[in-house]
């Protein structure tokens, strides 16, 4: 029964119920909630997506398998975060990728970003974000796509949007437009996330905080880079192409690489924001939302210090 | 338009050509840092007083007494480490005076010797770059800022890789030098943002 | 008619509550044929044991005399033989003795001479308690005797006094069925309560689930202008008294500090109704109500059974389950686990529940996904995974700012986390080896 | 052992080409086994309060010495190190063996750490060079070959390389992962001597 094992045997061992949530619960609703964007993705792209994410799948199960042969714990394949991990790596990857660059970016993912640092719930990095920021600065022009919307955007302004028709939000929205494999289609991504909120997997504060503060930057800077005049952006059109729906809803707001408390997540989704949205304006790199989510899963810890809550009887001491 | 190239050129000391993280110097302490971001936040800054100190320091010194005597190719390593050496020593002796409690507890495990090699890496590199004397004050300066945001990123890393769950193989030097790695890949994304 | 219904802030969980039992009445049980008492029920040191086997013992005779202020008479609970006086452990304490007697002899009526009350002095009163062994009986198993809580500061008084019939954990029900049987008695207890400590004011709070309990105490209320009645939300752990404080008058308890240090006083049902049978019948603490219960017990009820009565008699005369995965004495939250059923019910004791087998709780320790659950359900604002892990690598050098010693134990990280972690079992073994260090709760010697 | 894996930093930042990484180590290597050995010499006749600063000075002599040597018969190579020439006169190893940072090592030591340094100058600049360029570069001072593995071997270049192992985040990678490989023998054959002593 309950009670005497390790150094807590010594102690009065309660409580002695439990309701019976547990890690499997909570990581395949996660793994539901990614299936819209699988579906989505064979949708427009028929069987190549189908590959990628089958072989990131592979890849990122027999990692699992062998790094915890290697690391000698209990076999954690059927937690599912291994799963998600594959998943949204395979997400990230354009339709034209060589496997060979998903086999390996998956499996630095697991096993540098994930295992290295001791298993799930150990890395301070979400594992799907390292691989691709690897991949990204190994191979990349064959990891990053170059005809979809955000990229024309960048390289031709938004006359060569026009002219190559991604100017339907209702086409950015369902996904009718070239990209990577997971990422194009946000009412997908937004059916996965409504599902999240509503199994109660996770409060969608980062998302919309993240979101909201992307907008709000893209709106006033937007138009700065092609030399134009402050409040000239275009945010919808920001962030309907490109990851950051992709990346809000699921990277973002990954447990591990989260802070904790509410103050917390709010800090770092407006960092996440405002990130996202200089890297996107100015940087080389297309995408920011994903080098932006890497760089501030660094910063999770310190703010986590510093966002304690008050404790309880603390502070207002006679 | 000055205004705008200092602000451009320092922040790409501090983001792009960060000093940790495409230099490799500074590395004693970045990997000896504590988990308190107080203890890396105060380091950080004394180690950049230090380096704007010894740049301030060195570049005339080297422009005005060793370059005329065309003595640079032969003293200026010599003359360069010693006086760095000695500025370090100085400044840890005035850190003592300054705030002797909590200096002990910081700079026992870390002295300000170690850093010496981010010290003399800004003054070669501004030698090395051709700067003129504002630009290596400035360069010096946002360097120390940069080696301070590295070791700020450290000591938060620093929370989850002292834990007992890291594979034996990985513990204390390795995995704090993966965490590097993914930590210069993280600032890869800022390239093309300050040129 | 719609009742404003209080709460305390942030944390807490929402808990089936599994109250089989809310409407079964009282019943007196048989006289055990024999009981086992131990020296030590309660927080204090260890009674000194009276008595040697052989001698013959009669109901409400003392037997084990508390040492000091802070601890409580040890009083026989039948009439009969004193079999043997034994070391023994458990029940979570240090090795005590136990004195096991064969019931033989007469039975006491104690509620045959009611005594006057009126011109007894609050002290007076006080040293009745103690001399009637009473003790806080919450259902925790450190539970203060109750002269220490009643006891203010000299020439102190209390403000108010706070009735708690919360009852917010699940399977308890007996405080529930003594507010609606007896509640003549408890507000005449209250009313007791209420002169000893010098309180003004009494608030009765009620939980919600108890509407039944509201209309009769509000009846019974009825001219009397010192005593009011909340409700209070459902939820856990509404019980605890630093959460009653501050769902009832938004205080805060500071770190350290007992409620008494802020002139407020809380005392529970069970507690009050010894009281007042205490002071009037002059009956020491010798019974008490407990609920029996458990899937698939048909005589599950709330009975008043003579402390010290082993859990095997119990058993026996009320039935248990073929299959169970645990027996607790208290409530499931806070109790204690049962591996011995000659284990018997003491004075802190207020169920015996026999938890069916999938409730049971199993310790997997998986590693922390920092779901941040934990967090949201701590009612003191902790990060119980962190104290957890500080706990369990025995790294103390950050406990006062993360406020270890602030721990009320309620269990509610345990119960929510998805990891199984035993985060209430890690914390409460790290307070033990910091209260080994010397260390108080402001992490100074 | 922790500052021998700092002190190989300079060897990490130039170590994109093979022959750099060949120069480095030789340059790396020569100047610990000339100063240590030195200062060894000189060090116990030395009043304490100046030892120090001459054990620094004599440091700073090699390292000019060598950088000079360098540019007269390598000018290609010292101009491809850079600044992690002269900046060898303060690496924590040297300082460390020359006893500036407290618990000097023993001479024997130096010399194995010097071959240490070498075979890993050697191997990180190959594998460094082989998955990040593809290529193998051995020109010094205008000699040498530069030997492309995309073109010769492959024919067909599908197998692009990896440019991330040339950039520094690789050379923080790789020296990780060879670090927790050595750790893990070593944890495996349970030896108390450490591992470069």
């Amino acid at each position: 029964m309950a009670g005497t094992e390790g150094k807590a045997g010594t102690v009065v061992f309660s409580p002695h119920i439990h309701n019976r949530s547990s890690i499997e619960k909570i990581m395949w609703n996660v793994v539901i909630a990614l299936v819209p964007a699988a579906l989505s993705a064979y949708h427009f792209f028929g069987i190549k997506s189908i590959i990628i994410i089958g072989t990131s799948l592979l890849t990122g199960i027999v990692t699992e398998l062998l790094m915890c042969l290697f690391a000698r714990r209990p076999v954690t394949i059927l937690d599912g975060s291994a799963v998600i991990t594959s998943l949204l790596f395979s997400y990230m990857m354009p339709t034209t990728c060589p496997l060979f660059i998903v086999v390996s970016g998956c499996f630095f993912a697991i096993a540098i970003v994930k295992w290295a640092f001791g298993g799930l719930g150990c890395n301070f990095m979400n594992p799907a974000i390292g691989g691709y920021i690897f991949v990204t600065a190994a191979w990349k022009n064959f990891s990053t796509c170059g005809d979809d919307p955000l990229s024309v955007f960048k390289s031709g302004g938004w006359n060569a949007v026009t002219s190559a028709h991604f100017e339907n939000y209702l086409n950015l929205f369902i996904g009718n437009i070239p990209g990577t494999v997971g990422e194009i289609s946000k009412l997908a991504i937004l059916a996965g996330l409504a599902y999240l909120v509503l199994m109660r997997v996770l409060l969608p504060v980062i998302p919309l905080v993240f979101l909201g503060t992307a907008a709000v930057f893209l709106w006033i800077f937007g138009g700065i880079p092609a030399g134009g005049a402050f409040f000239t952006g275009n945010p919808l059109f920001q962030l309907l192409s490109g990851g950051i729906a992709l990346c809000a809803c699921f990277m973002a707001v990954d447990y591990v690489t989260s802070p904790l408390t509410i103050n917390g997540k709010i800090i770092f989704a407006v960092c996440l924001g405002i990130l996202t949205s200089v890297i996107r304006l100015w940087s080389d790199f297309t995408e920011g939302a994903f080098y932006s989510v890497a760089f501030m899963n660094i910063f999770v810890p310190l703010i986590d210090r510093f966002t304690r809550t008050r404790i309880f009887g603390y502070g207002r001491l006679r | 338009m000055d205004l705008l190239k200092i602000t451009s050129a320092s922040f790409a000391a501090i983001f792009i050509n960060n000093f940790v993280f495409s230099r490799f110097l500074g590395f004693c302490p970045f990997f000896t840092v504590s988990k308190k971001p107080y203890f890396a936040v105060i380091p950080g800054l004394a180690v950049t007083v230090l380096m704007t100190l010894t740049c301030a320091v060195l570049y005339p010194l080297n422009h005005y007494v060793l370059a005329p005597m065309i003595l640079e190719k032969y003293l200026q390593t010599a003359v360069f480490v010693f006086l760095a050496y000695l500025i370090t020593q100085a400044a840890q002796f005035a850190m003592k005076r300054i705030m002797p409690y909590s200096s002990g507890e910081i700079f026992s495990y870390f002295p300000l010797l170690s850093s010496n090699c981010a010290v003399l890496g800004a003054a070669f590199i501004i030698i090395n770059e051709n700067y003129n004397i504002i630009q290596g004050l400035v360069f010096s300066f946002s360097s120390g800022i940069g080696l301070t945001l590295a070791l700020l990123m450290m000591s938060s890393v620093k929370e989850r890789i002292d834990s007992p769950h890291i594979p034996a193989a990985f513990k204390d030097l390795p995995i704090s030098l993966i965490s590097a790695a993914l930590m210069a890949l993280s600032m890869y994304g800022f390239t093309g943002i300050f040129k | 008619m719609k009742v404003k219904t209080k709460t305390f802030g942030i944390g807490g969980i929402v808990i089936d509550k599994w109250k089989f039992t809310a409407s079964s009445p009282l019943i007196k049980t048989h006289v055990p044929i024999q009981v086992r008492l131990p020296m030590c029920q309660d927080s204090g040191k260890p009674a000194r044991t009276l008595v040697a086997p052989g001698e013959h013992v009669e109901e409400g005779q003392i037997i084990g005399e508390a040492p000091d202020n802070d601890s409580a008479h040890i009083h026989t609970s039948v009439s009969g033989k004193v079999i043997s006086v034994e070391r023994g452990s458990g029940f979570g304490k240090t090795e005590t003795d136990i004195v096991t007697v064969a019931t033989g002899g007469t039975i006491k009526n104690w509620y045959g001479r009611k005594y006057d009350t009126d011109d007894l002095a609050p002290e007076q009163m006080i040293s009745e308690i103690r001399q009637a062994g009473i003790v806080e009986m919450d259902g925790g198993l450190d539970c203060w005797p109750a002269q220490t809580n009643l006891s203010l500061k000299e020439g102190k008084k209390a403000d108010i006094l706070i009735v708690d019939t919360v009852e917010s954990v699940p399977y308890i029900s007996a405080g529930h069925r003594i507010l609606l049987e007896k509640t003549a008695e408890v507000i005449e207890g209250i009313r007791l309560v209420m002169k000893i400590t010098g309180a003004g004011e009494a608030i009765i709070a009620i939980d919600e689930d108890k509407a039944d309990v509201a209309g009769i105490i509000s009846f019974g209320l009825i001219g009397l202008k010192e005593m009011r009645v909340e409700i209070l939300k459902s939820r856990y752990p509404q019980g605890c008294e630093r959460e009653l404080i501050y769902a009832l008058l938004k205080k805060e308890l500071p770190a350290g500090k007992v409620p008494r240090d802020l002139g407020i006083v809380v005392e529970n049902t069970a507690t009050i109704l010894a009281i007042y049978e205490a002071l009037v019948f002059k009956k020491p603490l010798i019974e008490r109500y407990i609920t029996y219960t458990g899937d698939k017990i048909e005589k599950r009820g709330n009975y008043k059974v003579k402390i010290g009565t082993p859990v095997r008699l119990l058993a026996e005369e009320f039935g248990m389950p073929g299959t169970f995965g645990a027996v607790i004495a208290g409530d499931p939250l806070t109790g204690m686990e049962i591996t011995d059923m000659n284990t018997p019910v003491m004075k802190g004791t207020s169920g015996i529940v026999f938890l069916p087998k999938y409730m049971n709780y199993k310790v997997l320790d998986r590693p922390c996904i920092r779901c941040s659950r934990c967090l949201s359900s701590c009612p003191m604002r902790l990060n119980p995974a962190v104290l957890a892990d500080i706990s369990r690598e025995e790294n103390f050098s950050e406990s006062f700012s993360l406020g270890l010693s602030q721990c009320t134990e309620c269990g509610c990280c345990s119960y929510i986390c998805p990891s199984s972690i035993p985060i209430t079992a890690l914390i409460r073994y790290g307070k033990k080896v910091l209260l080994q260090k010397g260390r108080n709760y402001n992490g100074r010697n | 052992m922790k500052h021998f894996v700092l002190g190989l930093a300079p060897v990490l930042a130039v170590s994109t080409l093979t022959i750099n990484g060949i120069g480095m180590g030789l340059i790396f290597a020569l100047t610990l086994l000339l100063s240590s050995g030195l200062i060894f010499l000189i060090r116990d006749h030395l009043p304490e309060i100046i030892r120090n600063s001459i054990s620094v000075i004599i440091i700073a002599a090699v390292v000019t010495l060598i950088q000079l040597a360098t540019v007269h018969y390598a000018p290609d190579l010292c101009a491809s190190l850079g600044i992690y020439l002269p900046i060898i006169a303060v690496n924590c190893y040297i300082y460390y063996s020359a006893g500036v940072y407290p618990g000097a090592e023993a001479p024997l030591k130096t010399f194995k750490a010097c071959l240490y340094i070498v075979i890993i100058s050697v191997f990180a600049g190959l594998f460094r060079e082989i998955a990040g360029k593809g290529t193998i570069t051995m020109m010094i001072a205008g000699a040498g070959f530069t030997y492309d593995l995309g073109k010769s071997i492959l024919k067909d270049i599908s197998l692009s390389p990896a440019v991330v192992f040339a950039m520094p985040a690789g050379g923080f990678l790789i020296a990780g992962l060879v670090l927790a490989f050595i750790q893990h023998i070593k944890n495996i054959s349970r030896r108390n001597k450490t591992w470069i002593c």
